[in-house]
């Protein structure tokens, strides 16, 4: 439904719209990346913006992600907003130094003389039959590294929102964008410019029995999951995966008593286990079980005809409902 | 003396057969047998039929994402032709031609893109690294390869290729450096078809050539026409043999053009013009050899259509080979984590579960 | 104490020994990196190396340390063993991509056909009075990666034993050296060669109590809280942290009830967070109390005026046993 | 035409005041005014003083680590005397001379290797970034600060330093490329000590210049004798001008040494002859120049002595300063995290603790 105020989107067009809308009334703001100008972007997530704004402020760059992260990190330093863009998460890592080493440090590097207002736009995680390291879920990578936020929408009108509110912000922010869901559904997202905080989690149905924790794509698996589910779940979705939300989870689990946490991300020290921890340690006599991980297995996300193998679905996610249920 | 020169030096161009059809007899002559030419025409007509065909698998959702070798067949062809079979090969993805020579099983591409690791499994004896997805990093490795061949005396090489586009990263600049410092026995090959996706060589680098790439680390740089095999094959076989003999690395920029879209994702129509696209068809490398192998008398139409009827039926074979893989275990993609899994892994095989729970169903009390 | 079978030895000198070991009985053993070879390392930890074994398999390499993991990579698929040195754990970002999207891959992707035996030996962690970015504990980033291995000593026996153990192992391991207690102590060390097993850990001290479980230079802090303490604690060092061995951890918690984790590394998805969730999960209905974290904080380490204050000390350890006990 | 010339250059070294004292007078006369010249080597008197004194500092404890910059004053002094005030001078750890010059307070770098972050809060108005401690990633800042300057149309420029072994990092790479490319108004400066730590530059790269490190990404690239103040001067004047006009980045090799260790945990005997360290020591650029100025009448022993003096209380000064600082407070390395810190930062701070029941003590039942 499109009214004069807003325009049903997809995930991929709201966050086109959202950097559009910032272009317009900050002109500090310049995209910089690979194939982000005449192409618009291998999403097409900035499709139409070199055309509105012109080459020099949507910079095709060389294929260099840690020049491109490295010198928005001075175009941050030096009074603009860039918005680098890095292609597929799989290629972050020739950017890691420069995003762990500098962006996050440069702040509290110089006492605040330097500040690196930047937002790196990133597409994360699997389910899209691409090749090799294009389907990872590096965000606990980044949520380790203090001095950087992380940021992942689940819907078209949180992507506008959280994008507008990330490229506001003061601090470095990683802009993980679920490219699995990017064109999987469409809602009204206002044509006005707005802001979601940053920080705050987002219950998406409330319930009593049991808390499932999610972000990104997992939200919809996760969705479907507590849908087929007898029980009264309470769902909710991050938003912002660092700084955590802890009140929000927090109360949550202290008034259904179980939680199980969904990611697509490896097991071993992915956010499920930070939460896990958290929700232990602050909510221990409130626990009927023990926090269950509904992660991605502990090996190399699979070439595509093995992902649905390994990505969380509602099958194990269900039963890890039921499970906890139970115990 | 106030000014002086400190350095001072010079790229050459090679072309030995060009897009006109007029073949230097001084460089040429002999440069390939002509008895190795029918072959090598035969391996061309049929790498280029798989291409095509490989995109209309795509196409017809039977493969997944595939970019397309068409128009740039012959510098890794070339490597090949100069390389020995325990020479290896470090290459990104569009030197099907190559690697097919030195021996991959084709199949084992078309896996690849098909989204299974098995086509990773280069067979044994087979020196081929598998197709590299992450822009640039493919170079170390093979200065790493070629590192140990010096190590272990053996004489053999590394020759890697890359993009233009490859050379804009930082590990492009490691490995160069690594193998010239270290006199390493590697031929870096640069194919420069003039685009990154859509990005044009023009924003990759403001030098003149991307031959001069290598000029930064003291190594013999050449340019050549990558649509010409003989020119190729001249650049190669001078690089390969200063590799073999122990003087290290050289830079090869081989000038040549990617007919096709970037992969089977992408629409080079958004961002190429027409003329551009039409010039270089012109000088696409197959018909060119093929003209002047039938002027010499190599080649004839009716070779041409027996060797793409082969071409077809092998092409064939090889996509229902490809195709006819027995689906890979659910579990497949654990096994070859580490030599030995540790337990939780195990566990998480065995109950494709990571919660404790389904791990340990006796804890459901 | 030196005898003819072992000779007293600090943790440093316990490297040294334990790589010229194995480059005597094994000529595919080659060492790269900066100044590893005249100058035997910024911490001398390759002193004498190059004299005896030559500068073919003691390498000085350029100043850079993907190309050092990656030709290492090379080298490691090709037959060798190289041990790669980083100078600092801070100096592993630009290594990353190599790490993470080719060592920690090649085996899998190539599902056996080729692979990565290669020991990147690096030091780690904070207390040395070192500039920026030399005193930082990235072990949950490698951790993190499914197809590492990451293997911390505490002890200059364990480093001797470990070291040969992970040269000899055929899969990628990241040796982190506790740079802080390189110097801190000596204790016999055997003279031949021998291995301890990756992937088991150490109980130090047994207790009845509490465990508290630590890794590298933390194993010192928390054996020292742990004698303060009144209480019966049975002290765990980790030695390996990916794989974790869980069966000693749990075992313990199940005995003891209790358990408190020590790290340098920021507290957000550090492995003390991976031991918290694992211990809730399989213990659950032992817990006496939440296990608790000390760790370092969720903040850059400070430049040195302030690093004490952000290492986590015999102060907060013991503090966290008591409050653990008391809960 | 079968072999043509694809690329053609050649690099100049630059040479005004050599070692022998011999001046060039049609590169060198009016180059730097003649009444500018005591006050410039009344700040090297100074700067060298307070490098010998950080030494000393260091080996009685009240420092840490401490890398000397003792033999490399020119080049980065020479940039500062080409910049203008809003320029931007990102440095590395040996350009103190020219980062006082830009405006720089001298207690910030000491600050800085005393442990204290403060000397890194630079101050408003001086455009300089803090000692970059990981090698080769600082020009990367550079090209986006200049390039924040290009988009904001102010004229400013910037100008980066690092070292030999810097060039063989791949960020070093990506930031001469990006400059190039995006035609970025930056000045890349190598100064070539011939070591990195205790690596020769001949690891560092098989060429046989580093100036032609820059030939990658088709800018100027010159070398020059780093210990040469003229020299240095002529080729920044002219790279900042190029820059400044809109022609993009130049290279400049400085080709200088290290005449103390890498740092204070450095022992340079370990594998430097002394027969090398005495060729630079007659090299030493503060008394070529200091000789020259006396021939021309612009210094004398007087004020030598005089300036020796004021240092050395200015010295003790900035020491002083730089010492008397407040203690951090305890929790101060919490304040800079973020503009605002989130609610469990706060916690951590106030409580000092990361247990939960240390920051929650109503949680223990
Ligand atoms: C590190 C990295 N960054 C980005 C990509 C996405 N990507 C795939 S191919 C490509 C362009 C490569 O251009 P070039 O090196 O010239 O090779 P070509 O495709 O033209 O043969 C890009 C940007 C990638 N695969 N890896
Ligand atoms: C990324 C990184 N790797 C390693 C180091 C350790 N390190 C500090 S200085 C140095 C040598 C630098 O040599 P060069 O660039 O020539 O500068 P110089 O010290 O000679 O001025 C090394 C290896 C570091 N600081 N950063
Ligand atoms: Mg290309
Ligand atoms: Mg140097």
């Amino acid at each position: 439904m499109t009214t004069e105020n807003e325009t049903e989107m997809t995930l991929v067009q709201a966050i086109t719209d959202a950097l559009a809308c910032e272009m317009r009334q900050d002109d500090r703001v310049i995209i910089l990346g690979e194939d982000v100008g005449l192409n618009g972007g291998v999403f097409r997530a900035t499709e139409g913006l070199q055309a509105e704004f012109g080459a020099d402020r949507v910079v095709d760059s060389p294929l260099a992600e840690s020049g491109i992260i490295g010198s928005a990190i001075g175009l941050a330093m030096n009074g603009l907003r860039p918005i680098p863009e890095i292609q597929f998460e799989g290629f972050m890592g020739p950017a890691y130094d420069q995003l762990c080493s500098h962006a996050a440090r440069f702040r509290t590097r110089t006492r605040g003389r330097f500040t690196v207002p930047m937002t790196v736009r990133v597409p994360h995680g699997g389910g899209i039959h691409a090749p090799e390291l294009h389907s990872d879920a590096p965000e606990a990578i980044y949520s380790h590294q203090p001095g950087l936020k992380v940021v992942m929408p689940a819907t078209p009108y949180d992507a506008k929102g959280l994008l507008i509110a990330s490229i506001r912000d003061p601090d470095p922010v990683i802009f993980f964008e679920p490219k699995r869901i990017y064109r999987a559904f469409r809602e009204p997202v206002p044509n006005q410019s707005y802001t979601l905080p940053i920080g705050k989690a987002r219950v998406v149905t409330e319930g009593t029995d049991l808390t499932v924790v999610a972000w990104g794509a997992m939200v919809v698996e996760a969705a479907k999951a507590a849908e087929q589910s007898d029980a009264s779940v309470e769902l909710i979705d991050l938003r912002t995966i660092s700084p955590l939300d802890e009140d929000t989870i927090l109360a949550s689990v202290e008034k259904t008593g179980r939680c199980v946490v969904c990611q697509e991300a490896p097991l071993t020290l992915g956010l499920a286990s930070e939460i896990s921890a958290l929700v232990t340690e602050r909510c221990f006599l409130h626990l009927e079980a023990p926090v269950q991980r509904v992660a991605g297995f502990d090996t190399i996300m699979p070439y595509y005809k093995l992902e649905m193998e390994y990505l969380p679905g509602t099958d194990r996610i269900g039963a890890a409902i039921d499970e906890t249920l139970r115990y | 003396m106030p000014i002086t020169t400190a350095y001072e030096t010079k790229i050459d161009h090679v072309s030995i057969l060009d897009e006109h059809g007029a073949f230097d007899r001084e460089l040429g002559e002999g440069l390939i047998p002509n008895d190795q030419l029918p072959a090598i025409m035969e391996h061309l007509v049929f790498c280029r039929l798989l291409d095509e065909t490989a995109f209309k698998l795509q196409r017809s959702g039977r493969m997944g994402t595939y970019p397309q070798n068409t128009g740039q067949e012959m510098p890794s062809l070339a490597a090949a032709l100069a390389m020995e079979k325990a020479d290896w090969l470090v290459t990104c993805y569009r030197e099907n031609t190559g690697l097919f020579w030195h021996g991959l099983p084709p199949e084992c591409i078309l896996l690849h893109w098909m989204g299974d690791e098995r086509g990773n499994h280069i067979p044994a004896g087979v020196n081929a690294t598998p197709i590299a997805i992450p822009i640039g990093t493919q170079m170390l490795h093979a200065a790493g390869l070629a590192w140990a061949e010096k190590v272990k005396k053996t004489g053999a090489i590394a020759v890697t290729f890359f993009g233009d586009g490859a050379t804009s990263e930082g590990d492009f600049h490691e490995a160069a450096n690594f193998a010239a410092s270290l006199k390493l026995p590697v031929v870096f090959c640069c194919q420069n078809n003039g685009w990154a996706i859509s990005v044009p060589s023009s924003v990759q680098s403001a030098g003149e050539t991307f031959a001069q790439r290598g000029l930064s680390y003291g190594m013999p740089c050449v340019r050549a026409d990558g649509n010409d095999l003989f020119a190729m094959t001249k650049v190669m076989k001078d690089a390969v043999a200063r590799a073999r003999s122990g003087d290290g690395p050289t830079f090869i920029e081989a000038v040549t053009y990617r007919l096709r879209d970037h992969t089977t994702a992408d629409d080079a129509r958004r961002y190429r013009d027409d003329a551009e696209l039409a010039t270089w068809e012109a000088r696409d490398p197959l018909p060119r050899l093929k003209r002047w192998m039938e002027e010499k008398g190599l080649w004839d139409a009716t070779q041409h259509e027996k060797v793409t009827k082969a071409g077809e039926a092998r092409v064939a074979e090889i996509i229902s080979n490809a195709e006819d893989i027995s689906p890979p275990d659910r579990t497949e993609f654990f096994d070859h984590m580490y030599a030995e899994l540790p337990a939780s892994l195990i566990r998480q095989r065995d109950t494709k579960r990571t919660t404790s729970l389904g791990q340990f169903p006796e804890d459901l009390v």
